[in-house]
């Protein structure tokens, strides 16, 4: 029988790692990453790899200890804000960033998970992001034409797993976990809650468990927040402060 | 005199209606929330997987699983519901969001957007307001009419980077409020900000305007 | 306060029909259909449609009914083969049908809920599908050009759905429920169980509220089943005779 | 003499491995689930939206809302999971699938396939089967070697309109085994079944093929 559950970030990566890779990694800002497979990345001190990830973590969190080590040689993601570091290896051309318009990343991913080599899209038409490629006119508006992206290996963070791979996200912790699970030749989970088969309602599962290889129960999860932004105790519920 | 920051998101806030669904961008947009009228349902998107986005959390209820899009801690509602990435950006290209408010570095006389980038100097990259413009209904942007230097940022033509070409329906600043006609280009200036002359609003303004107070 | 829910299928569907129309209708065969809403059309007498629908229901049920009646004018589909009427009409040349892969069929409908007006697809290439579409190779492979579908109208079969909109579907009922619901100028959906918002688990729903204009407790589901295929209660578990 | 359908599918079940995820048409196909050796562990996806497909269910208890592709009640297991069609098919034509067996009515040396319609006769529809072989990482056909009329099915070219074009990687008759290599174009044949000689397969096939036995 195949086992896809793993007893920790490091043997789950085994094998998988090679320098100049490809990797796809989970998450939006601190939200939803895999911080497991992250730090296991940094201790097998993989080199020269093309991360696509929607950001690239901030510094000393996440997917910014790969930028504080060197090892990461081109990101593609769609925002660089909260990380110094990013903004200043990017201005300085220490590294190569592509940026992609934030749904078109996701479709992109999308669709190199569902086979379709290239779509067209509006998003981006008239802005740099269009130059060198494809415009054409659909019934009156002109579309760009994007591709697929896959990668040699996705890692991705997901809330409850089952030992067949089988994934549930939580709120916001969902974002890009679910399309990169689709679009890497590999694909690692760590999960908050690792659980029997047959533990997840077949309707309530994100992630069917055809698209992971390897799971692991995340061995600590910081989970830290960017900007914790609260109300005191008196305000009024509602609409308020939003 | 000209309109305040809460001035420029009551103003704003004029363009909901009830039953709508809307993105707010990080700043001055995400003020817009506060001015929804009393049974005015309005429901907010954010563009990271969430429709139904509720007020930030009490003190010490942060949740590091449910943020918006500027990474803020928030909570969720009765009407709530999460989804991917990709199924997010799907419901904005696909048209389903009837009102994007968000902000601004240059707004140009035939719709075009910039706020992504300064070349050289600032990268924050465009995050999902490439998307947003493109696939909105109708996009509204608010930002201060000049630069801190005094700079125009109403401009003919955009010198930085765009975000979106030929996008913005409606530009409302701190001395104004703009419609412009995207298709065949155009603005008409519709509302003075308190306090604010057509002299003043006109020498601070590069873009060509129609006058239709 | 705009409100969702409606009395019934015949007021839900109220001022949306018209002569001509292009409807999109979910369900795989008879599993999943909004059986309240086309009994509706039927009474509603709108004529010459074109309808989106996986199959043509069976001979009296479902979209059957719309073919016995003479409303429809187009089919696109692809399958007929329960339908002895469709396969009739089709072959006799008195009912218009564009035949699409299924999995073709279900990218189109998502890709025009979704803003892409065209995708490139490997289904179909070298076969009469392709036939007068664009063909092109990425990384040495040939892809056919396919287009989003949109229609003036879907109508959606869900589980649950709350007054918001919010659904959820059960087990294989949920089909091409949820791509029509994102791809009709209009979306009415008939759910078994019509609940409060806030009494589905956001993490569960769907199809988020945004993409249903008007909802109704069905009246009354009949629920046919096509093929009936059971197991005698003395045969062993497992394998067995799937 | 010759394989029955039981033969033929106990041959298909030889192609499946331990993991594999697998589609099995409508037909003999199915007859593969009976047998999936002890101890190896195959997850059955069915298109309409569904891996983990178990048994029929026990008389009775059919539930309206589980179906297979085939639109017979089955039941779900353990690590059953339900999605939409379009994920279904982003599943196959992204290559997540190890295996599609399916039925034939006409397979050519080049590993063409033919098995949705005859042109003013017969129209059942393509169904899933285009994506199927075209998305699918493995695809086996099994089929009659043979039409009743005693026509053949084995053929230099199919005549019949393709389901897909350079798709077939083995074919498994009632009268043996073939590989295709479908880049190349070229059959193999690689078994006989029982009773039947290399004579009388020659005389019923039109394709040619290399004799590998």
């Amino acid at each position: 029988m195949v086992q896809k559950v793993h007893a920790d970030a490091e043997a789950a990566l085994a094998g998988l790692l090679f320098d100049g890779m490809t990797v796809m990694a989970g998450g939006f800002g601190l939200c939803g990453i895999p911080e497991n497979l992250i730090a296991a990345m940094r201790l097998a001190g993989v080199r020269d790899l093309t991360v696509i990830s929607n950001n690239c973590g901030i510094d000393g969190f996440g997917l910014g200890i790969l930028l504080e080590s060197g090892q990461i040689k081109k990101m593609i993601s769609s925002y660089v804000g909260e990380n110094k570091l990013f903004e200043k290896l990017y201005l300085s051309g220490e590294l190569e960033l592509e940026f992609n318009p934030q749904g078109t990343l996701a479709e992109r991913i999308r669709a190199g998970g569902a086979g379709i080599p290239a779509f067209f899209t509006k998003t981006g038409v008239g802005t740099l992001v269009s130059e060198g490629k494809e415009i054409r006119n659909f019934d009156g508006d002109d579309y760009v034409m994007e591709r697929g992206l896959v990668a040699d290996l996705s890692i991705i963070k997901a809330w409850k797993g089952d030992t067949e791979g089988n994934l549930i996200y939580r709120k916001t912790a969902r974002n890009f976990n679910p399309m990169m699970a689709t679009a890497g030749k590999a694909c690692v989970v760590e999960v908050e809650h690792l659980v029997e088969s047959g533990q997840l309602d077949p309707d309530h599962i994100h992630t069917p468990g055809i698209y992971v290889d390897r799971i692991i129960a995340g061995a600590r999860f910081e989970k830290r927040i960017e900007r914790v932004t609260t109300r005191p105790r008196d305000t009024a519920p509602g609409k308020e402060a939003v | 005199m000209a309109w305040t920051r809460e001035d420029m998101a009551a103003r704003a806030a004029l363009e909901l209606q009830d039953g709508f669904y809307v993105n707010l961008g990080i700043g001055i947009p995400t003020l817009v929330a506060n001015y929804i009228p009393d049974g005015m349902s309005v429901t907010l998107q954010s563009e990271n997987g969430m429709l139904g986005m509720g007020p930030f959390p009490f003190e010490g209820e942060a949740d590091a699983d449910l943020i918006n899009a500027g990474k803020q801690t928030i909570t969720e509602l009765a009407q709530s519901s999460y989804f991917s990435s990709s199924d997010s950006f799907a419901m904005i290209r696909g048209g389903h969001i009837n009102l994007s408010i968000l902000g601004g570095m240059q707004v140009a006389e035939n719709g075009d957007l910039a706020n992504w980038m300064v070349p050289g100097k600032m990268v924050k990259g465009m995050g999902g307001a490439m998307d947003l413009v493109a696939g909105v209904r109708r996009v509204v942007v608010v930002m201060d009419h000049c630069e801190k230097t005094g700079a125009p940022k109403v401009l003919k033509r955009c010198n930085l980077p765009l975000t979106g070409a030929g996008v913005v329906d409606l530009l409302i600043t701190d001395l104004g409020v703009f419609e412009i006609d995207r298709k065949v280009g155009g603005m008409r200036l519709t509302a003075l900000a308190t306090g604010v002359s057509l002299d003043e609003i006109t020498a601070k303004t590069e873009a060509e305007f129609v006058v239709a107070l």
